[in-house]
């Protein structure tokens, strides 16, 4: 039997003025429990808690009710008194008698009968409190990020610089990502490799960072602070640590005709290769699609040239297990295929290209040396048209494009348009545009810039067709504000394809248990206040598998990220919230419909064995909540037929009190 | 009038099934539309000028005898609105009304050649009388 | 039930903690009054109501429950409220073809800021099971004072 | 295999050669193709407002005739797939049309139970392009053809649900599977001109110019068509290159011509 | 008449024991009555041949026995699936209730099962043997002596209504395959939807207040197979074990109700167990019916791993108030 205390509060005359708290206390004494009964002035003040403390020591109370003002403004408070008198903070409840009580009622015998109520009912649920102690966890201090673009490098060397060990997983031989694929970046024009690849350099020599390129995520187990995870490191058939990156390999390799994915296969490389000059780890990969040793055992040319002797024909995939603290998903994007949209000509001309197609075409380290030329025959073109939104704001069908803004283009547009100009003046430029999307620091006046300044033709209107026509594209488009129907003869259209998150975030997400939206980009905690992270608690996002984003945007959220990483992984240990779950192992018939409701897969099952009322023993698969990863929501103790689901602080026999000591 | 022109209005998104607030501006349509030069008043216009209520030039306008029907906007547009049965709606309300056949029989000998199959009679008719 | 004599219904309110609840602490603040027979149990989420609480009010003597929970998409646990929803579109639907009266029965989204919204859900809804008079139909003789 | 067939007013007229070749061809492959009785002409173009129903009741009748013979409806010409098929899409999805056009039908009920074909389609998804080409005896030895699908064939694509509509390929492999070589260039998908030819020759010459002109850019030798319309406007207007109907060069190379 | 004969799957079990794929068979066991089949698990050869049938009155459904055979012993279980029963044998794996490895499954077809009530109503009692003959079915009674009724007459009202013929799991099949049917299961439902407020309590009020809470719905439901039920558990609030009043009559059913609701396959046993012949399976088809229209058809057990409706949701679900007037309006 609980021993228990109740405090009437006045709340000066905001609870005192509409409610006879001296009748509310002596009614309350009688209740089943209550062996002390008092009201003050204000309980919240130095006096009135130490009332609670001296009450607590003097009746040895074993749960007290404070009828008061809202448990959101004092419960917290109320806990700590009783914390500090030796009581379980766990056996305060609050009968809420000030706002949902004195302050909506006027007359004086309503509100006393109401508060008396609430107080009965507060009173009825600490006699089934029990005392509840957060589960402890201890955190793993190291970080995990996946994806090795500049939101995951970002994300990496702030951590690390905190002091932290970081390992990056990169599926691509290097590190970089899209940036580094780029050419110049809105709205400043440096060059992305400029202010990229030192930021490379500074992964590969950063003590605390590891990075496992060619690589990925096979697994993931364990929770927040505790994550498991299993890393497949992709054998590249060179090893790793000998091999200095003199590229003498990829030059001697007979196969040269491999298309180059990092020039969008707008030129070849050879079945070995290192991406690009700056790559990071700078170290050859075989590609063993197209490689001859490795397909039929013919050639070995590089391994004859390799004087570090790195080649290993026999290398094999390595798996990788390492524990986490905290994961970041930096997953990144890609431009959708054009497939749908050949009514701009895509399939049918190597002269229609996506931007960014167009990016290397302009970089100096991409196939044309930097010289913007018609990828089918070389010459110099003298009309480019742009076009925007090509597959974004698209809802006619999903399988054709994305609903939403691709965010990046009007200004990557802008960026192309401004620099063609400047660097060809000869050449004519028109950029077909819905509306010009330029929230951001000095971006509208970048793209007001590339009209004014630089002659770039804007014209609000669409691209109907595209059509091919002895080696010239015959665009056909409106001019809404001219109110006519253009038709020009362009070299080169360059279409803004949407963007959409990679494809290997949805598998991610469900090693994660993270939520994703219907586009697949990773869901936030709190769209407002907890954006860069997952509501898997431990899961943090950084950069467009977010949503879409520019690189200031990305890179401040990649600091974000690593913020919150650094926040977790200074903790020693995780508290939870005690109000869990908690399975009735006895009960559970191991039905998994509490898995399906749990919004943070806080719920596993295990095989356990349980003796048979004929005194076998027999192996019954029942459910197991992980606490730390429990938020309390309660979902699972409703999905839960036969009732062995309950939730801690919120039991079904309390709630029941409740309704009982109320409905009397 | 205004009290009719609204009726239009409901009618002609009644009857096509389009949602003309759907539209986005983009003027893909009219980017797409083979019959542009025809038209006074081209894909985009039909789409916004039904969705604000400015019908009456539409019901006068000879554009809604010059869409083939090709329902290229159709297939192109990326917000799915469909403008080519917009201006069939508009067009029905027009023809529908006694004495509004925009083709009447008695002059078709004189458009015809004797190649020309019956498909481009019988369509023409459905499209442009009743 | 009748108090002196009176009839006035006993409202059980389920609140959850993260919006109802605090809807209601506003309406509190802002003086928005709504009927004293209106009693609120705090729950974590609205998930957490189970429909064997909402018939042991019934049966101890309450004439109406609603529930009240995070607008859909506003779930603090992400997707509490859609459970919710479920569980108690159903459940409602059935107790309707029991031919327990529907308007008994409420589910009602209600945000922390919508705290004149709480009171006057409590002030329409107390008035609509007002009109239905004592709940007979999912009464336990054996309550009854 | 037997499917209904749907020919179409022009077919009986203008187009006898698209119809003769297409039966012919099938004998030839094996299939029996059965007219419905007493079907009536589809009127060409399909009205694409929802309360427009008397018009649509031809297509209706055919559809419920080849759901009783538990048959395919196999059409030849263009625009009788058009209206065929989308009547159909519409008495599948449009509630309120398909219980107006029941109205008209009662006591019986359609709902869009029917499979509607086009003879391309019949020959690609239900023959099998490899089968035909084991068919031909008079291969077509690699001649240029350019292949016109015009508007009706590929849209509206979400109901025709033929071929990509913006990069189409049944008639090319049908080319190909005859022996021929496909010749693709842009306009192959765009109009015609249709039944503008009627009141404003001039419109519909700019449009069969512009598709022709650029067949012939891409090097076609032929142009081969499935809509009457499609081949009287091309050749009105004065096409350099042969246009002929996709169902005349089957023929010739399965040697029923 | 059954196509398929208590011989037939006698030879089949033997040659299964013999060939050592199985340990045992759970079958149906002749009674006291011709009508009175009982579940039974028959170990050899000799037992199935002695005691074994199969006919019109075997409507017991298996799957739920799994649960608790399939843990008393070593070895396989053979068990005999009628189509409805494969739903309850696929929901039941669903929810991981046995080791499907520990089952060896044969589907048999089923033309519907005769209710003995329905016979009673025409034969009146005593009824002394019972024997099938085409489409009738030959009863002697020890009052009037022989009479014939028409099978399909005396069809049991699951059967009459019911919703398929194909079964959705089994290692091996037995006679023809059928196919989903195109059932009117949900008439009754609607009829009863169409009613008035009023008129639905008293006709639920009657029908109800004539349980005598023997719990024999929530034992045969093979939904129901939770290690402890919620009415049994002194540590749940509605733990009641007797018929106390009509609170407690409509609490245990509507709470029954809405545990199998989404995972009930609409089987129809707790009706046909039911010995005061209150039509329980329309609580469970009224939430089969209000799923189907709220969220869309869902069958349970039609697949294994499917997500039951009340354990899923999509973010533009219907609003709970105007799912309760879609609950009654819509009964078409």
């Amino acid at each position: 039997m609980q021993r228990i205390g109740v405090f009437v509060c006045w709340c000066g005359s905001n609870i005192a003025g509409t409610v006879d708290v001296q009748a509310v206390s002596d009614a309350l004494a009688h209740e089943p429990g209550v062996v002390h009964s008092a009201n003050y002035q204000y309980m919240c003040s130095q006096a009135g808690q130490n009332l609670i403390k001296e009450a607590i020591e003097e009746h040895k109370l074993t749960g007290i009710v404070v009828c008061s003002c809202s448990p959101r403004m004092h419960e917290a408070t109320f806990r700590k008194t009783a914390a500090a008198a030796g009581l379980n903070p766990y056996m305060v409840e609050i009968a809420n008698i000030r706002e949902q009580c004195s302050w909506v009622h006027k007359d004086m015998a309503t509100g006393t009968e109401k508060a008396i109520i609430l107080g009965k009912a507060a009173v009825a649920k600490v006699n089934l409190n029990a005392p509840l102690t957060p589960g402890e966890s201890p955190v793993t201090k190291r970080a995990l990020v996946i994806g090795g673009g500049i939101a995951g490098i970002q994300t990496a060397l702030d951590i690390a610089d905190a002091g932290f060990p970081v390992d990056i997983v990169e599926t691509k031989p290097t590190i970089g990502g899209k940036m580094a694929q780029l050419d110049k970046t809105f709205p400043t024009l440096d060059c992305a490799a400029c202010i990229l690849t030192p930021k490379m350099v500074d992964v590969a020599q950063n003590e605390n960072i590891r990075i496992f390129s060619y690589s990925e995520v096979t697994d993931i187990k364990g929770f927040v602070g505790n994550f498991d995870v299993t890393i497949k490191k992709r054998a590249r058939y060179v090893k790793e640590d000998i091999c200095t990156g003199c590229g003498l390999c990829t030059e001697k390799c007979p196969m040269k005709n491999v298309p180059n994915e990092f020039n969008l296969g707008m030129d070849n490389r050879r079945a070995i290769y290192i991406p690009f000059a700056q790559a990071v780890p700078k170290v050859a990969t075989i590609d063993p699609e197209h490689c001859n040793m490795l397909k039929n055992g013919k050639c070995g040319v590089c391994a004859k040239v390799c004087a570090a002797g790195a080649i290993d024909y026999k290398q094999q995939d390595e798996y990788i297990s390492e524990k986490y603290g905290a994961i970041v998903a930096a997953t990144g994007f890609n431009p959708i295929s054009m497939d749908k949209f050949d009514e701009y000509a895509y399939s049918q001309s190597k002269d229609v290209i996506t931007s960014l197609e167009f990016e290397r075409l302009t970089n100096a380290a991409g196939p044309s040396s930097g010289h913007l030329v018609c990828p089918s025959d070389g010459r110099h073109p003298h009309t480019i048209v742009f076009v925007q939104c090509v597959g974004s704001r698209c809802a006619s069908c999903s399988e054709k494009g994305k609903e939403y803004c691709s965010k990046i283009c009007c200004m990557y547009t802008a960026k192309h348009a401004m620099l063609t100009r400047d660097k060809y003046p000869d050449t004519e430029v028109y950029v077909f545009y819905i509306d010009v999307r330029t929230p951001g620091k000095n971006f509208d006046e970048f793209y007001r810039r590339a009209a004014e300044e630089y002659g770039v033709k804007y014209i609000k209107g669409m691209v109907g067709k595209v059509s091919p026509e002895n080696g010239k594209l015959h665009v056909q488009a409106s001019d809404l504000l001219a109110d006519k129907q253009l038709h020009i003869e362009a070299d080169l259209v360059v279409l803004a394809a949407a963007i959409e998150p990679d494809k290997s975030a949805r598998p991610l997400a469900t090693m994660l248990t993270a939520s994703m939206d219907t586009n697949d980009f990773f869901t936030e905690a709190h769209p407002k206040l907890r954006p860069v992270e997952s509501p898997t608690a431990g899961v943090f996002l950084s950069g467009a598998c977010q949503g879409p984003k520019d690189i200031p945007e990305t890179v401040s959220q990649a600091g974000a990220a690593a913020a919150k990483v650094i926040g977790l992984l200074a903790k020693d240990k995780l508290t939870g919230n005690p109000c869990v779950a908690n399975s009735n192992e006895l009960m559970c018939n191991g039905c998994s419909s509490c898995e399906r409701v749990c919004p943070y897969g806080a719920i596993t099952y295990v095989d356990k064995e349980f003796r048979m009322p004929d005194r076998t023993t027999k192996v019954r698969r029942v459910a197991s909540v992980n606490e730390a990863v429990c938020q309390g929501c309660g979902a699972c103790t409703v999905a839960c037929p036969s009732g062995a689901m309950d939730l801690k602080g919120f039991a079904t026999k309390q709630i029941i009190a409740e309704v009982d000591a109320i409905c009397k | 009038m205004k009290k009719e022109l609204e009726a239009i209005q409901s009618e002609v998104i009644r009857r096509s099934g389009v949602n003309p607030k759907k539209c986005m501006r983009c003027g893909k349509c009219s980017g797409t539309c083979p019959a542009y030069d025809q038209m006074e008043y081209h894909p985009h216009q039909f789409v916004y000028m039904v969705e604000s209520g400015d019908i009456e030039p539409l019901l006068k306008s000879d554009s809604l005898y010059q869409c083939l029907t090709c329902f290229a906007c159709v297939d192109r547009c990326p917000r799915g609105v469909e403008p080519a049965k917009l201006v069939e709606a508009v067009r029905l309300q027009v023809v529908r009304r006694q004495g509004n056949n925009h083709l009447k029989t008695d002059s078709i000998p004189a458009l015809i050649d004797e190649d020309m199959p019956q498909q481009a009679l019988v369509s023409a008719l459905r499209k442009y009388s009743k | 039930m009748q108090v002196n004599g009176e009839y006035k219904p006993l409202i059980v309110a389920f609140c959850c903690n993260w919006c109802s609840y605090a809807g209601a602490d506003l309406a509190g603040n802002n003086r928005l009054a709504y009927p004293e027979n209106v009693k609120i149990i705090k729950v974590p989420c609205s998930c957490r109501v189970n429909p064997m609480f909402i018939l042991r009010a019934f049966q101890r003597g309450a004439d109406g429950v609603i529930i009240c929970g995070c607008h859909p998409g506003d779930c603090h646990y992400t997707s509490g409220n859609y459970y919710t929803r479920r569980r108690m579109s159903l459940l409602f639907s059935m107790l309707n073809f029991l031919g327990i009266e529907k308007e008994r029965t409420r589910v009602e989204w209600v945000s922390a800021a919508e705290g004149a919204k709480f009171a006057a859900t409590m002030n329409e809804f107390t008035e609509a099971v007002a009109a239905l008079g004592e709940n007979k139909r999912l009464e336990d003789l054996r309550c009854k004072r | 295999m037997k499917v209904s067939y749907f020919p179409g007013c022009t077919l009986r007229t203008k187009a006898k050669d698209l119809d003769k070749y297409a039966r012919d061809s099938a004998l030839a492959l094996g299939v029996t193709m059965e007219e419905p009785d007493n079907w009536q002409c589809c009127g060409g173009v399909f009205t694409t407002s929802r309360d427009e129903i008397a018009t649509k009741l031809s297509s209706v009748r055919a559809l419920m005739d080849a759901k009783s013979k538990d048959q395919i409806l196999v059409t030849v010409c263009s625009a009788c797939h058009n209206v065929i098929k989308q009547t159909n899409h519409a008495m599948q999805t449009d509630e309120e049309f398909a219980s107006r056009v029941n109205n008209y039908i009662a006591p019986e009920n359609y709902n869009g139970e029917a499979r509607v074909m086009h003879y391309l389609e019949l020959l690609r998804d239900e023959i099998g392009f490899d089968k035909v080409k084991e068919k031909v005896v008079n291969s077509l030895s690699g001649k240029k053809i350019a292949a016109y699908y015009g508007c009706l064939l590929l849209r509206p694509n979400s109901v025709m649900k033929m071929d990509d509509p913006e990069n189409p390929s049944i008639i090319e492999d049908l080319i190909t599977a005859l022996g021929g070589e496909a010749v693709v260039y842009p306009q192959r998908n765009e109009c015609c001109g249709g039944y503008i030819a009627l009141e404003n020759p001039e419109a519909a010459k700019t449009r069969s110019n512009t598709v022709t002109a650029s067949a012939a850019n891409a090097g076609a030798e032929m142009i081969v068509t499935a809509c009457p319309l499609c081949k009287y406007n091309l050749e009105k207007n004065g096409s350099e290159i042969p246009v002929v109907y996709f169902t005349e060069l089957l023929a010739e190379a399965l040697g029923v011509k | 008449m059954q196509k398929i004969t208590a011989d037939m799957l006698i030879e089949k079990a033997v040659s299964l024991l013999e060939a050592g794929t199985i340990s045992r068979v759970l079958g149906w066991k002749k009674g006291e009555f011709d009508y009175d089949v009982t579940p039974y698990v028959f170990a050899d050869a000799e037992s199935l041949k002695k005691d074994f049938v199969f006919d019109d009155f075997c409507g017991a459904n298996f799957s739920k026995y799994l649960v608790a055979e399939t843990r008393k012993a070593e070895g396989k279980v053979l068990v005999f699936l009628k189509p409805c029963d494969t739903y309850s044998f696929n929901q039941l794996l669903t929810e991981h209730r046995f080791d499907r490895e520990a089952v060896y499954a044969v589907g048999i077809p089923c033309e519907g099962m005769a209710d003995i009530n329905k016979i009673k109503e025409i034969t009146g009692d005593g009824i002394s043997s019972l024997t099938s003959k085409g489409d009738k079915i030959v009863v002697d009674t020890i009052y009037d002596g022989e009479k014939e009724v028409d099978f399909a007459s005396v069809l049991a009202e699951r059967c009459v209504s019911c919703k398929s013929k194909k079964h959705v799991a089994y290692d091996e099949l037995m006679g023809d395959e059928g196919d989903i049917t195109d059932s009117a299961r949900f008439d009754e439902v609607a009829q009863l939807e169409a009613m008035t407020e009023d008129e639905r309590f008293a006709f639920w009020q009657s029908q109800l207040s004539k349980c005598i809470r023997c719990n024999a719905c929530r034992d045969i439901c093979p939904a129901c197979t939770c290690e402890k039920c919620v009415f049994e558990n002194p540590e749940s609030p509605v733990e009641n074990k007797a018929i106390s009043d009509s609170f407690e009559e409509k609490m245990f059913h509507i709470i029954r109700a809405f545990h199998v609701a989404g995972r009930c396959t609409d089987c129809g046993e707790c009706s046909r167990v039911c010995p005061q012949n209150i039509p329980l399976h329309l609580l469970n088809r009224k939430f089969i019916k209000d799923i189907n229209s709220f969220y869309g058809e869902y069958q349970a057990g039609a697949e294994v791993g499917s997500r039951a409706p009340l354990v899923d949701y999509t973010t533009e679900d219907i609003e709970p108030g105007e799912a309760v007037m879609k609950g009654e309006g819509e009964n078409a």
